[in-house]
């Protein structure tokens, strides 16, 4: 018998009992209970996300696999494929920094591997309070510590990401992983159960009582209580996951297996249920074969431990041997724990004794779906910031230096560089290995990553982009400018944007402003993503991110895939040659946390055309801090040359500070010695195309409205944005 | 004075390296090996002159604050008066 | 002309290195499996970067039980040039083919970036493409690279001109005397903390790595192998 | 049959995370501590039915060969009935 309060433990409604008892036709045990509360989850049913992401863009030439696997893939050419996805793992990582991001990274990690990819690249994107809380210097320290810890062991090199800071992310920060894997196209694995009699085999890591009911609690907001849900925490073993790998990858490749799938949120249940509704299937499964770590664990236990590094799959009846021993050459296990079966029944046994029987549809499928209630706010806010958004979550005294123009613009561009949203991040990425596996081109900190395809020559370019202050305040608008952005850093790089996944970072859905946020951000993604013809292939939704009924800013990131045909079109943002020009290409109508699709897409076929031409040594889009900031970004050293300075006449609409830092849609900066050819192409194609200035000399100097508004020597420059956050943390 | 404190990952934790130390032990002959736990170990030297009491609340103070990570691990302090 | 590289589990630049000799440098190459104990027909061994054993308790310390580990030893004794990247160096000073050890570097951090060493003797198998106090341009990327030898080890090491790099400018782990790689007694076992096979191209952005392999096959060619 | 294995670095190594930790005490107002130095430790189990002597062997064998790098580090084996 089913109490009330066993129904609120396990997050479930009355009516999704009833639900439950109807399907089931009876009661359900304790352990059918448990199964189904994880799966009707938000985490694993989506239920009140779906009905606004059936509204996204799934379908185009180059899209193999959309939404509904492991990750989704696209074709680029060459007979090969890439499989990519990003998911987060906020909640975790709030409750033990370290291992929450880590066990992200080893997540995204299985979801590629699982359908026969090898990872060559991972990304993320993280979002703290401000460093001025010590809590926040900690959660970033341990954030981005068990991000490399992961990653490096593993040996994906993580090649890019994003980090942002504002107060709304304290005591909820956003950890979402990004991870791309490569395989022939016609060597895709599915999870799905097929083949009546085939054996379920588990191999990785023994079953612990770890992260029960990890699932319900990503679908619950922090509270005074988040203390008491510590133990959920799971341990991280790279080790175990590169073994998984490299033993999952051979046995696919010797054909025996026919079907897989990690075992990640809702472990057990969900890979089992989730292959099995695949295949139009059953699963029966016997608990006592499967390997525990800890003793007398009930089928609940089982069922619903989130024990990381394990993997589910189905074999060819027959070989089970050859698979043993493919595993067992990497030291690993593999178990069989049941069998497919016609019934399309989950059915786990115990010492031969029933423990649970379930449709697996009605899990994997037939989950509540909710058409929540969505509420406009009266008004959008306006910000006193809106010109710069990196201003956000610093101090007064800072904001105001910007607003009330008694600063001088040399010491404006200094505080800006130094600011944590604008200074350098290698603090974070040096400790990532973002070299491994020998393809990095164009690694961490500029506009996107770039590695080369071996074999072929071609090369991938991805970014991840989200705006969390410009969705904050025009969820619709904010999601169009994150595409764009996205699209528009892949361009820079020499890149054309092929497809696109996306993590959804939101409050709590039962509040209706943050479901109308959710609804707007769905249609403004759809719009961007329909224009720049890069699909939505998957991705991911993490709601109840709120602390104390406050929820976060609305903050989509989306990661965008591009494929570079030719590896001498492969181009940075840093300045190469003295005396290079320096030319501003804009779209005609100057938007502020809009933009417009069809002069953007202008833009970015104008500027990828001229890198096609050869005429573009270096290329870089301005966004947060303006021409000023770009400009600094384009000087400071690099590998090849010491730093370099620049002398600019900054064209003038407004007043210097707006003109300088102001973030206006849709402007790339490039150097060439083609100036006055790039203008006369510009014009034809309606854009704004000006010789601003000349690369040279070892000072930034910027020239306003007839005056000096900015001359400043680059090495200082760059050791203040070099300071910031190696003074702030350990 | 001195103390030793001694930080271990609580007991139904998994703990990769102890495993992994245990099957590559295996391999290498030593099959009597049946399980290994790694934990830390801190040697803490406290100054002279600090009164016993207060050397014993920072100590304390130490192993639970900065030597241990209460969501996966668990101290004790051992006072050695070696 | 044979190169080998091992694969132990948790390596993860086997691939890097199988690829810089078979499509950079353009020899033959094969991988051995840890368990394997036959280095018959290879003139070269390279044990590569990664995690061997997940870095677990030490960093190469599990490694050295593997079965090829015995064989290494013995090719190494009849003068096959064995050359250890990164982790590959650990595996070999905790095996005891090359004194001292990698200890955790002074920052405590795992560090990747490009930075300069120096190379200090161009009498090796490893170094003769070089001129002594050539700067190279090379990656690294690793926790453990704080090289330490007590200061008996450290004299022999100098005085029988074994120090092969040094780091040249900035010292990323606090190493002693900066020593970024160093030769065995017999001088055909090389261990180096930088990745030759991260700098190996142009477009990775530096191919001074290759004069590290371009020697080793100069040396094998001079042997007549 | 349990044991205990104690690794710390030998006097002459310096011990960053010891240091570090230090550093970090100070700043968060514990001057009274003097100094730490960081060890390993591990508790070992060995199978039943293993002779004591046998027993002995093992854990020495482990701790010499495996558990402790010389160069740098020492051990020492503590008998826990517990
Ligand atoms: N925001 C989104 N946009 C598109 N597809 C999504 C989104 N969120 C989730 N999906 C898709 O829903 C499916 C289930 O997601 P998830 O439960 O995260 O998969 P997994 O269990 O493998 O992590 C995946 O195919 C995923 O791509
Ligand atoms: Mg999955």
């Amino acid at each position: 018998m089913i109490t009330q309060e066993q129904l609120s433990q396990h997050g479930l409604t009355d009516s999704e009992y009833q639900r439950i008892v109807g399907i089931l036709k009876r009661e359900p045990s304790l352990t059918e209970l448990g199964i189904f509360s994880v799966m009707w989850s938000e985490h694993c049913s989506y239920k009140s996300s779906r009905v606004h992401l059936r509204r996204l863009p799934t379908k185009g030439p180059v899209v193999l696999q959309g939404p509904g696997e492991n990750a989704g893939i696209i074709d680029i050419g060459d007979g090969l494929a890439v499989a990519f996805k990003i998911e987060s793992h906020n909640h975790p990582s709030y409750i033990e920094p370290f291992q929450g991001a880590a066990t992200g990274v080893g997540g995204i990690l299985r979801d590629i591997f699982t359908m026969g990819a090898r990872p060559i690249a991972a990304m993320n994107s993280l979002r703290f309070g401000p460093l001025t809380n010590p809590q926040n210097r900690s959660i970033m320290e341990g954030v981005v510590g068990g991000i490399a810890f992961y990653g490096n062991c593993f040996g994906v090199p993580t090649i890019g990401g994003e980090v942002a800071f504002s107060s709304c992310y304290s005591q909820n920060p956003l950890v979402n992983a990004f991870a791309l894997g490569i395989f022939e196209k016609d060597k895709i694995f599915y999870g799905r159960a097929s083949g009546v009699g085939n054996p379920v085999i588990y191999v990785g890591a023994k079953t612990g009582r770890d992260g029960i009911h990890g699932a319900t609690m990503a679908s619950a907001g922090f509270g005074e209580d988040a203390g008491a849900k510590r133990p959920n925490v799971q341990i991280g073993d790279p080790f175990m996951e590169k073994l998984l790998l490299e033993a999952c990858l051979e046995a696919m490749h010797k054909g025996l297996v026919v079907g897989i799938q990690d075992m990640g949120a809702a472990g057990l249940t969900c890979s089992s249920c989730e292959m099995g509704a695949r295949g139009g299937t059953g699963v029966e499964l016997e608990l006592n074969t499967v390997p525990q770590r800890e003793a007398s664990m009930s089928a609940y236990e089982i069922m619903l431990s989130e024990s990381q590094e394990r993997m589910l799959l189905v074999a060819e009846k027959g070989r089970e041997k050859e698979l043993h021993d493919v595993f067992h050459k990497w030291g690993l296990d593999a178990v069989t724990v049941g069998y497919v079966t016609p019934d399309g029944l989950l059915r786990v046994k115990q010492a031969g004794q029933v423990k649970a029987e379930i449709p697996n549809t009605a899990l994997a499928d037939e989950g509540p779906v909710y058409q929540r209630p969505l509420k406009a706010p009266s008004s959008l806010p306006i910000s006193p910031i809106e010109l710069y958004p990196f201003l956000d979550g610093t101090d007064d005294a800072t904001i105001q230096k910007f607003l009330d123009g008694q600063t001088s613009c040399g010491d404006l561009l200094k505080l800006a560089v130094s600011l944590p949203n604008l200074c350098s991040r290698q603090w974070v990425w040096q400790q990532y290995d973002h070299m491994v596996q020998s393809n990095t081109m164009v690694g961490p900190g500029s506009d996107a990553a770039v590695i080369r395809v071996k074999g072929t020559k071609k090369a991938l370019t991805m970014t991840l982009d989200g705006p969390g202050f410009r969705v904050a305040q025009n969820p619709r608008e904010g999601a169009k400018l994150m595409v764009a952005e996205a699209c528009r850093n892949l361009v820079c790089s020499g890149g054309r944007p092929l497809a696109a996944t996306n993590c959804l970072n939101f409050g709590n859905p039962e509040h209706p402003e943050v479901m109308w946020q959710f609804s707007e951000v769905v249609d403004g993604m759809t719009e961007a993503c329909t224009a720049f013809g890069t699909p939505i292939t998957g991705g991911n939704v993490s709601f109840y991110n709120e602390t104390f009924e406050r929820d976060i800013y609305p903050t989509p990131v989306l990661g965008v895939v591009g494929i570079i045909e030719n590896l001498v079109h492969v181009t940075t943002s840093d300045f190469k040659d003295e005396a290079d020009s320096i030319v501003l290409i804009e779209t005609p109508t100057r938007l502020i946390g809009r933009v417009d699709l069809n002069e953007e897409r202008a833009l970015q076929s104008f500027v990828s055309d001229a890198i096609r031409a050869g005429m573009v040594k270096s290329a870089h889009d301005i966004s947060d801090g303006g021409i000023a900031v770009a400009l600094a970004e384009m000087c400071y050293s690099t590998l090849n040359r010491p730093a370099i300075g620049a002398a600019v006449i900054i064209p003038q609409y407004m007043d210097a500070c707006k003109d300088l830092f102001g973030d206006y849609s849709s402007r790339i900066l490039l150097t060439t010695i083609h100036a006055s050819d790039l203008v006369r192409r510009a014009e034809r194609s309606a854009l704004r195309c000006t010789e601003i200035g000349r690369v040279g000399g070892n000072r930034l100097i910027l020239q306003h409205n007839g005056q000096l508004a900015v001359d400043v020597a680059i090495e200082e420059l760059e050791s203040v944005w070099r300071r910031t956050l190696p003074k702030l943390l350990s | 004075m001195k103390a030793t404190v001694i930080v271990t990952l609580k007991p139904t934790v998994l703990d990769p390296q102890g495993m992994t130390i245990q099957r590559s032990v295996e391999s290498m002959g030593l099959p009597e090996v049946a399980d290994v736990r790694q934990g830390k170990y801190f040697d803490v030297n406290i100054a002279d002159g600090v009164s016993p009491d207060r050397g014993k609340e920072v100590v304390q103070k130490l192993a639970k604050e900065v030597l241990t990570n209460p969501v996966i691990e668990e101290f004790r302090i051992v006072w050695e008066p070696r | 002309m044979k190169f080998g590289v091992v694969i132990f589990p948790g390596s993860n630049c086997d691939h890097d290195c199988y690829y810089a000799v078979q499509t950079v440098i353009g020899k033959p190459v094969e991988f051995i499996w840890h368990q394997d104990t036959s280095l018959k027909g290879f003139d070269a061994v390279i044990l590569p970067g990664g995690f061997s054993y997940g870095d677990y308790l030490r960093t190469g310390a599990l490694a050295k039980f593997s079965p090829v580990m015995q064989s290494v030893k013995e090719f190494a004794d009849k003068g096959g040039l064995v050359i250890g990247i990164c982790n590959g160096f650990q595996i070999l000073t905790e095996s005891g083919l090359l004194p001292g050890a990698l200890m955790r570097n002074v920052t405590r951090q795992y560090v990747c970036k490009f930075l300069n060493i120096s190379t200090e003797t161009s009498n090796s198998p490893f170094t003769n493409q070089m001129k002594k106090g050539q700067v190279l341009r090379i990656p690294i990327g690793h926790g453990d690279g704080n090289y330490f030898a007590d200061s008996e080890t450290l004299k022999r090491l100098n005085g029988e001109d074994r120090i092969a790099f040094r780091y040249h400018g900035e010292n990323p782990n606090g190493s002693l005397e900066n020593i970024a790689g160093i030769l065995s007694e017999g001088r055909n076992v090389l261990g180096m903390m930088p990745h030759p096979d991260r700098s190996s191209e142009a477009l990775l952005g530096s191919t001074d790595g290759k004069l590290i392999f371009e020697s080793m096959v100069n040396a094998l060619a001079g042997a007549g192998r």
